[in-house]
């Protein structure tokens, strides 16, 4: 097991852990800081995981990634008010 | 027609829905852009037939790529007749639409114009993934249109509608990933008899199949059909009629024919299924009780009938049973807009709210009874010679059962239609509840009179033009029974569509 | 270079742990306002450090703008997704910590004057 | 065999919630159906070749199928359309309820 | 070609009823008897040679090669009989007709009466069993019009008649088929001529039964046998017509027509004489209980076609002339009898017997033309229907099987006739004679009325003195049906043998009933049977409509769920039968596992499990966010980065819409049951099951496909692009991906076309903010400071960075997809960030950026035709300062579209959903449609694409349509 | 402007990030201490915290910077009188609280404004009150 693996196992315990605090609220911003753990944790994994497959263009993808997390995070904000602005 | 020519009859379509989605124009221009593309691939599809009518085909790799990497666009007997067919039904269905004022919903052109190009492309199409493209790109208006138009219940059926077709695209998509996980392409030239060949493709090929039978709303999966189409308006009922469950079926046939080589092993299947659903939707018919429902029913009913020629596959069975989906399409169509200019002048479908319209309406009578006459296999209408030749190829290959089921299913049929002539056109009209137009006033005014609304003569024309339509064909019957027997022929043996697809 | 791999990795696994320690707060933390603070550890400088061991495992100037481009992003949506989130869950009434010391952004009632559209803190969101 | 048990794991959880009542739980259902067949298609390409078929990147001859990536690139949009018209439908009417109260 | 002449003329007649009555109203009548006269005449002039001769006139004419069927004609002697009455009596009922209704149009009549003519004449004279069966059915198409034609009250009557005859037809529609199938010709003198008949009994049975089913119900025998009195409530020619001299003839031609082929057929036999006689009987004492003039003939009607049907049944040469010249006899006085109570009902108003008698002396002619058809019915010589009755005691007493089998049928049908003649009896003098009752102001009809009846009557008197002329016919008619050179000796007189001893039997016996009834008086009314036809039909019908709600009910659901269900149990079951079979795999072709790939299966259980549990809607869309984004790194982890990153902005463009979505439903999901709960898992495990084997077993078991090789090597060189997924999408398969944009554009377009006329939820009051209007945390201008500063100086970053994966897509990771995707992001990101929605609404025309982008690239398309197809890029290397050059491409252009079309529908999404509440003016359903049932956006003067009950429509649609 | 207030700005954002990460790893560091270990210390607050940014960018940066230091997190802000109302974890008293956003303001300051930046408001007070609270 490579330091790498150690890495990725951590972040998907991190993930675990949120999907937990997700699932249990109780407040629907409980449950919106819980994902955005996972987001980032979506951006963590597709670094490290580059890293470990050795894939070029992974920068641009993640990139795409950090872009992502930001409008989820938001309109999971925005919902979780109702849609008030 | 240069077979180069033949993706200009998808993006003929396409692009004037661009453009009428782009521009505001005026009533009467928007109104002949909506028709001129069916108009246009009428005429074109008249020409196709006349090419292939000798079992010939057109085709064409678009782009010109390598045959096999391409998509290749296909026409044969059968296609031609689809496009044909579909092309008069979208045209007269869309002149129908604009007659009741349908058209001025928001966007009503473009989805037309756009389901039409996906029907068209479906039954060109050689390749099993653009066809599932071609069947979403006639999908998508569908969801809208029915959700857009209609009753009170179009909500709840707008969303029975996409659920189910998407469930079906999904399988069908499966389907394809299947087959070409274990076939190695989707170019249906290259899978020519794969199926028969190798279990994996064809069970590949089943899921696909299945999907195809959900969308053509086959028993026992036949529901969503009937819970769906009469929430719509009328002239949307008609189009559906006509096109989605019919791709479906042609698919079904070209699959079967080509990628399992008419494989005699899973025909039972077939027969049973489709027997049955002769039998589940012509009971449902009859119990209905407004026109459209009872219209709907029927049209399962007659899927069955359709579907029975593919699972007989036999020379007969297979012309009866193209000639029938021909006949179908026309003659349902006819009902639905029928039907439907009742629905619209008088506000309801229901059997119980209308009565003694044949006296009122004698020429629009006319035009049903023929069509459901035709519908019920008698003659001299189109129907009769459907049945007949339908009945006659079950009876050649054997299927004794499915041939009395259809049979007796035709008595069915009368009956309900018979239900809807009884409670429609003949007996006693109701009382109306309300003025049904603005009451003449005379003088004084003190007087006003209930005028009952009448159908106004331009909403009869599509449907007279179909039932005339239905009446040709049982009359001069030959003529689509040779198309139909070219096409047949060329099911049973494909060597000419593979070559025309890889070449 | 090996050794610059090594450092990307260890880079990686600090980030990860920081991430794995942030995403703990999740569950130690007491109110939706201090988990918040849980996630901009795991957010901000877990992230940070794995994309920093990125560059270090493929460092080029391209990439170094792209990182930093990412990283910009990155930051930016812990800190004002976590802020949306603050006001979204105050707005709705998620519960505070029963250890609060006190919140300026409580209006006085008498300056409530549209305590009746919109009744106080009287309904927590409890939705579970 | 472990992308096989992914799709299994994603239809499992597609079905269950398409079988729900409310409309959103049935699209939500329908997503990961979505993702389910996509990755069947992937699947059907092969997994043993794993490289990004790039040729600015990769040779032609490890390069992994493009054409059923390309077919769940088509397919993924259509099915993102699809989902955003469901999403219209379930903001209409009185609710996404889609049976009669029980 | 006579023939052909024949059907033409009475086409053209048809044809030619509208003007004929647009001309002539009621009296177009006399035209159309003058045309039938005149064929009649024409078939007289045929009878030396068909019937003296024993020719056969034929013509054939192609009709549907494809299936073997044509237009065959042929006239035997049988033919010959059938078509003079047809066209003889219809020449009679046509002149009636005109003095039996009411001055004014009658075209529904005359054009029916006369297409009825054209159906039974070829009936006749088909010679082609599917032509048979088209003209069997068409009478009965004329029928069920021509009884509807009485109005509201006849149309029970008519569907019920329709129905029955239908099923009849359907009967001989299989024995077509089968014959056909069987023989292998649809000429029915070359399959009667077969020597199938005799060489396999089974299938002659099989035939026998489908043809006499037919035959009965046209016919009305019984069981069936209650038609024919429910269809009284036809006018009275139609009843003549139809239901004494042709329509119900057809069963009899029918059983004549075949019975060369099953004459050795015993269920024929049995069948035809025992249902024949009981409905000779059963009709007979029927009769002499009716009040109703009409139905009682119809009844008697009923009774003669049993007696016919039975003599057929014996089938010798004896029965078969008695056959012949009874349905003779029984069309002159049963056409005359009921154009007769059309004149009673015409000039008294009334044919109840009940309120009738004593006419004779103000109606003597009537009277007389009444005794003598009443006379020939009863059997009564010297008028024909004595030698035809007595001609059939004779045949009946041949009927084959045991001895005492002759002596059954003759007894009963000599019963039958006691009840004839008391009928009979009863008829005449109920309305001649005894007491006058009713209105006393009651005038002989004119001569023109009864001139129909009287000559129909009349030759009933002149046949049955000259019976002799009718022998040539006899034998001819018997020659074609038994077969062999049968010399007929019909005479009035023939000595004293058995048949007369029954005549006599059955007219001493008739006076003793009437005598004993009171002229069937007492009998009249009384209930002999506990049901009625009718009302066992309509029984029989709500039972069939109650079943079929039934059936109907099994998917009345407006649940979603329950449709879906059944597709994916089919599915299910489809996986079992493959397991169940098994089939042969090749094993897996390479490595197909690595263990990173366990982390996404950790991931996608946990992403699933969340999901399926949790009972909070934004949980559960964040859940399946997880699965999707799992599915990206899937994606990512095979190569496929174009995939990925669309998966991901989809996928997160998904969340955003869904936000935008759920904010207006409650915030947890519906309730269901534990039990339903369990059921869904069970289904779904097996589901899961199911893909996860499919997945398993049939992919990954070969190598890369030739095709997917074929891309990889030559992508390059066909189209400069080194990124293959992008050079399938944009070049080899741009089809695919121009199908893909249009479902993508039509997607913004019924999302904007059911919002115009839905409408949309208001957000639910679940997520109501509860915090004070003057805290700080409230104002949205303050407070979205933030996160506007931040996305302002985001976007133009993302268009940059979406120009540039749309311009490198060809060569690299990018692509119009990706790059519009990441486009609409961005102005996702401004949209989210705005302070209010009116603020937000970007101000683009979007449905229009959508019609361009379809445009330019159906466009780019086109411009492949200059190399030949559609869709076929074009390549040109532009120079570049520096040496350098640009590889461009129309695949670009069609990227572009590609790109603007996405754009359009992201805006499209973004602009509708994102309302903070409901449109103004929007509204639910129930208040905005006008009434059920009634389409509220097919208001018939409304502007396209301005529709009234929404504001906003204008700017919502980008200004417009 | 002078070159000495131009070096300074430079400067200024040149330091931004070092305090940027300096603050997160402080930060960080105390959060994570207290997940990791049993008992807890957290005392929060919400508190309102007047500034001296200007533009909305200055504002939206000054709340960005407080949410991104782990254990304090902008719940509200206000464009004029520019103001943010912090959650902060360790909430020993107002002032405290104020104190440490207003150093973030100084850094941030530094970096946005070539002309210098203005005293804090409770160094203000300190001048005009003529000593120290
Ligand atoms: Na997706
Ligand atoms: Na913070």
């Amino acid at each position: 097991m490579s330091i790498i693996d150690i890495a990725l196992a951590a972040i998907v315990v991190s993930m675990i852990i949120a999907t937990y605090r997700i699932m249990r609220g109780p407040s629907g911003a409980d449950r919106g800081s819980g994902s955005d753990v996972i987001f980032f944790g979506f951006v963590g994994l597709v670094a490290i995981l580059g890293v470990r497959l050795e894939t070029a263009l992974l920068v641009d993808i993640v990139v795409v990634c950090t872009l992502v997390g930001f409008l989820a995070a938001i309109s999971l904000a925005r919902l979780t008010a109702g849609g008030k602005r | 027609m240069n077979s180069a020519l033949l993706p200009l009859l998808v993006a003929a379509p396409l692009s004037v829905a661009g453009l009428l989605i782009l521009t505001w124009l005026p009533l009467w221009l928007s109104r002949t852009l909506l028709l001129a593309p069916s108009a246009v691939t009428l005429v074109a599809s008249t020409a196709l037939l006349w090419q292939t009518r000798d079992g010939s085909m057109l085709s064409h790799n678009v782009a010109l790529w390598a045959e096999g990497v391409s998509i290749p666009f296909v026409v044969d007997t059968f296609s031609a007749l689809m496009l044909w067919t579909t092309s008069l039904l979208v045209l007269v269905c869309a002149a129908f639409a604009i007659a009741v004022g349908d058209d001025k919903a928001s966007y009503f052109g473009p989805l037309v114009l756009v389901l039409s190009a996906g029907v068209t492309g479906a039954l060109m199409t050689g390749d099993l993934f653009n066809l599932f493209v071609f069947i979403e790109v006639m999908l998508l208006p569908a969801y809208g249109l029915l959700a857009m138009l209609g009753s009170l219940r179009r909500l709840k059926s707008g969303r029975i509608y996409v659920t189910l077709n998407l469930l079906t695209s999904t399988i069908f998509l499966a389907g394809v990933a299947l087959v070409y996980g274990a076939a190695d392409t989707v170019n249906l030239g290259r899978l020519a008899g794969a199926a028969a060949e190798s279990p994996m493709v064809a069970t590949g090929m089943g899921v696909i199949i299945l999907a195809l039978s959900v969308k053509s709303a086959a028993v026992p999966v036949h529901g969503w059909l009937a819970r769906t189409y009469p929430s719509t308006s009328p002239a949307v009922t008609a189009l559906f009629s006509g096109l989605h469950t019919k791709v479906a079926i042609y698919a079904i046939y070209r699959l079967y024919a080509v990628v399992f080589d008419g494989d005699a092993t899973f025909l039972w299947i077939g027969v049973v299924v489709f027997s049955l659903t002769m039998l589940v939707g012509v009971l449902g018919a009859v119990g209905e009780d407004t026109t459209r429902s009872i219209l709907v029913f029927h049209m399962i009913s007659q899927i069955g009938y359709i579907l029975l020629g593919v699972a007989l596959f036999t020379e007969l069975g297979l012309m009866a049973g193209i000639f029938y989906l021909i006949h179908h399409m026309i003659v349902k169509a006819s009902l639905f807009l029928s039907t439907g200019a009742i629905e619209h002048t008088h506000g309801t479908g229901a059997l119980n709210r209308l009565g003694g319209i044949a006296k009122r309406e004698p020429l629009l009578a006319l035009i049903f009874m023929g069509a459901a006459l035709s519908l019920a296999g008698l003659p001299p209408f189109s129907g009769f010679v459907a049945k007949l030749t339908l009945v006659a190829g079950a009876f050649q290959a054997g299927e004794w059962v499915a041939a009395v089921i259809a049979v007796a299913v035709s008595l069915f049929t009368l009956m309900s239609m018979l239900k809807i002539w009884g409670g429609v056109f003949w007996g006693k009209e109701p009382e109306p509840r309300r003025p049904v137009e603005e009451p003449q006033t005379e003088g004084n005014g003190a007087t006003s009179v209930l005028v009952r609304p009448k159908v106004p003569t331009v909403m009869l024309i599509p449907g007279v033009v179909l039932a005339a339509t239905t009446l040709s064909i049982g009359l001069g019957a030959t003529v689509l029974l040779d198309l139909s027997a070219t096409a047949a022929a060329n099911l049973l043996d494909t060597s000419t569509y593979v070559e025309a697809v890889l070449g | 270079m090996i050794s610059g791999e090594l450092a990307g990795d260890l880079l990686m696994l600090a980030g990860a742990l920081t991430f794995l320690v942030g995403a703990l707060g999740m569950l130690r933390l007491p109110d939706m306002y201090s988990r918040l603070s849980g996630v901009t550890v795991s957010g901000a400088s877990g992230t940070a450090l794995i994309l920093i061991g990125l560059l270090v495992h493929q460092p080029s100037w391209m990439n170094m703008l792209k990182v930093a481009l990412a990283l910009v992003i990155q930051l930016a949506t812990t800190a004002v997704g976590g802020s949306a989130m603050a006001r979204a869950g105050y707005l709705t009434g998620a519960p505070k910590a029963d250890s609060t010391l006190f919140d300026d952004l409580v209006v006085e009632a008498e300056e409530d004057t549209n305590s009746e559209e919109h009744p106080g803190h009287t309904r927590p969101d409890n939705d579970s | 065999m472990t992308l096989a048990i992914t799709i299994g794991v994603l239809v499992f959880g597609a079905v269950f919630l398409m079988l729900q009542r409310g409309l959103v739980r049935i699209i939500l259902g329908f997503v990961m159906l979505g993702h389910a067949v996509n990755l069947m298609l992937m699947s059907a390409g092969g997994t043993f070749r794993r490289a990004q078929p790039l040729l600015g990147y990769t040779s032609a001859d490890t390069a992994s199928d493009p054409l059923p990536q390309a077919f769940v690139l088509t397919a993924i949009v259509i099915a993102f359309s699809i989902t955003i018209y469901m999403l219209t439908l379930a903001a209409t009417g009185t609710d996404d309820d889609t049976e009669d109260a029980s | 070609m006579v023939l052909l002449i024949l059907l033409l003329v009475l086409a053209a007649a048809v044809i030619g009823t509208p003007l004929a009555d647009r001309l002539l109203g009621r009296n177009a009548g006399w035209l159309l008897a003058a045309v039938l006269l005149a064929l009649a005449g024409v078939v007289l002039s045929l009878a030396p040679s068909v019937l003296a001769d024993g020719r056969s006139i034929e013509f054939t004419q192609p009709w549907m090669p494809q299936i073997g069927v044509e237009l065959r004609l042929r006239m035997d002697g049988v033919g010959w009989l059938f078509t003079l009455l047809v066209t003889g009596v219809g020449a009679l009922i046509m002149a009636y007709s005109t003095r039996y209704f009411p001055k004014g149009r009658r075209l529904g009549f005359y054009f029916l009466m006369t297409l009825f003519a054209f159906a039974m004449t070829g009936l006749v004279l088909a010679d082609d069993v599917v032509l048979l069966f088209v003209f069997w059915e068409l009478t009965t198409i004329a029928s069920f019009y021509l009884i509807g034609l009485s109005g509201p009250s006849a149309s029970r009557p008519a569907i019920r008649t329709f129905l029955l005859t239908a099923m009849g037809g359907l009967a001989l529609l299989t024995a077509v088929v089968l014959m056909a199938l069987r023989v292998g010709t649809t000429q029915l003198s070359v399959i009667l001529a077969d020597p199938v008949w005799s060489q396999d009994t089974a299938f002659a049975t099989t035939v026998a039964v489908l043809v006499l089913l037919a035959a009965f119900t046209k016919s009305a025998q019984f069981p069936f046998h209650y038609w024919l009195p429910d269809a009284m409530a036809a006018s009275t020619p139609v009843s003549a017509y139809l239901h004494a001299a042709a329509m119900v003839k057809a069963g009899i031609y029918l059983l004549m027509r075949f019975t060369p082929a099953f004459s050795d057929v015993a269920v024929w036999n049995a069948a035809l004489i025992t249902f024949g006689l009981i409905t000779a009987v059963l009709g007979a004492v029927f009769a002499l209980q009716q009040h109703d003039l009409k139905k009682l003939a119809a009844y008697s009607t009923v009774s003669q076609l049993g007696l016919l049907v039975a003599v057929i049944g014996v089938g010798t040469e004896a029965a078969l002339v008695a056959a012949t010249v009874h349905t003779l006899a029984h069309a002159l006085f049963k056409a005359a009898l009921f154009m007769m109570v059309g004149v009673i009902d015409h000039q008294v108003g009334t044919r109840d017997l009940r309120e009738l008698g004593g006419l004779a002396r103000r109606m003597p002619v009537s009277a007389g033309v009444t005794v003598l058809s009443v006379l020939s019915m009863a059997g009564i010589p010297p008028l024909l229907g004595f030698v035809s009755k007595e001609n059939v005691f004779k045949g009946l007493l041949e009927a084959p099987g045991p001895e005492w089998a002759g002596a059954l049928a003759g007894t009963a049908a000599v019963v039958a006739s006691v009840f004839t003649f008391a009928y009979s009896f009863r008829f005449a003098h109920g309305t001649f004679w005894g007491s006058p009752r009713g209105t006393t102001d009651v005038r002989e009809a004119r001569t023109t009325f009864l001139a129909g009846p009287a000559v129909a009557a009349g030759a009933g008197l002149v046949l049955g003195l000259a019976v002799p002329t009718l022998n040539q016919l006899a034998e001819r008619a018997t020659a074609d049906t038994a077969g062999g050179d049968h010399p007929a000796e019909l005479t009035l007189w023939h000595g004293l043998s058995v048949d007369l001893f029954m005549s006599l039997a059955a007219i001493g016996l008739g006076a003793v009933l009437v005598w004993w009834t009171a002229s069937g008086e007492r009998l009249a009314g009384r209930t002999l049977f506990p049901v009625t036809g009718p009302t066992v039909f309509e029984a029989l019908h709500e039972g069939v409509i109650r079943l079929g709600h039934r059936v109907g009910d099994l998917t009345r659901s407006d649940s979603p769920t329950r449709h879906l269900v059944v597709p994916i149990l089919v599915l299910i079951a489809l996986t079992v039968a493959v397991t169940v079979t098994g089939i042969d795999v090749p094993d897996h072709f390479g490595e197909t596992t690595d263990t990173v790939d366990w982390l996404l299966v950790a991931l996608a259980v946990v992403a699933v499990i969340g999901a399926v549990v949790t009972g909070s809607r934004m949980a559960g869309l964040v859940m399946v966010g997880i699965a999707g984004f799992t599915t990206a790194l899937w994606l990512f982890l095979l190569g496929a980065y174009d995939v990925a990153l669309t998966q991901l902005v989809v996928e997160i463009l998904t969340v955003v819409i869904a936000a935008l979505v759920l904010r207006r439903l409650p915030k947890r999901f519906h309730k269901v049951p534990r039990s339903r709960t369990v059921l869904t898992a069970l289904v779904a495990a097996a589901a899961g099951v199911s893909a996860a084997m499919g997945a398993y077993f049939l992919t990954g078991r070969r190598d890369i496909s030739e095709t997917g090789q074929y891309f990889l090597d030559h992508s390059v060189e066909d189209t400069g692009g080194s990124n293959v997924v992008n050079t399938i999408l944009v070049d080899y398969r741009a089809m695919d991906t121009l199908g893909e944009l249009v479902v993508l554009g039509v997607a913004g377009l019924i999302i904007i076309a059911v919002l115009n006329s839905s409408g949309l939820l208001p957000s639910h009051g679940d997520r109501r903010v509860v915090v004070s209007r003057n805290s700080a945390a409230y104002d949205a201008d303050d407070n979205t400071l933030i996160m506007r500063a931040v996305s302002y100086s985001l976007l133009p970053l993302l268009v940059i960075w979406s120009v540039y994966l749309m311009l490198r897509g060809h060569n690299d990771v990018g692509g119009g997809f990706i790059a519009g995707l990441v486009g609409g992001a961005g102005f996702a990101l401004v949209y989210l960030a705005a302070p209010s929605a009116e603020v937000a609404r970007i101000r683009l025309a979007y449905p229009m950026i959508i019609g361009v982008g379809i445009l330019v690239a159906v466009f780019s398309g086109l411009l492949g035709y200059f190399d030949g197809s559609f869709l076929r890029p074009l390549h040109t290397e532009l120079d570049l300062p520096l040496g350098d050059y640009a590889h461009i491409t129309t695949a670009l252009v069609f990227d572009v579209g590609v790109y603007l079309g996405v754009v359009g529908v992201i805006l499209t999404a973004l602009n509708q959903l994102g309302l903070d509440e409901s449109r103004p003016g929007d509204s639910t359903l129930g208040i905005m449609a006008p009434t059920p049932d009634q389409p509220p956006a097919s208001t018939p003067d409304q502007d396209p694409g301005n529709h009234p009950e929404d504001p906003l429509d204008v700017a919502s649609n980008g200004g417009s349509r | 402007m002078t070159v000495k207030s131009v070096l300074i700005w430079i400067l200024g954002i040149l330091w931004l990030p070092v305090y940027l990460a300096y603050d997160l790893l402080v930060g960080s560091l105390r959060v994570g201490w207290e997940i990791l270990t049993p008992g807890s210390q957290i005392a929060p607050a919400f508190v309102e915290v007047p500034l001296r940014c200007r533009t909305d960018f200055e504002i939206s940066m000054m709340a960005n910077l407080v949410s991104l230091t782990p254990g304090s997190l902008t719940v509200a802000a206000r464009h004029d009188p520019a103001t943010v109302w912090v959650h902060a974890m360790y909430a020993e008293s107002h002032s405290s609280i104020i104190r440490y956003v207003h150093t973030i303001e100084d850094n941030l300051l530094r970096a946005t404004r070539p002309e210098g930046i203005p005293p804090r408001p409770e160094d203000l007070d300190r001048d005009e009150e003529g000593q120290r609270r």
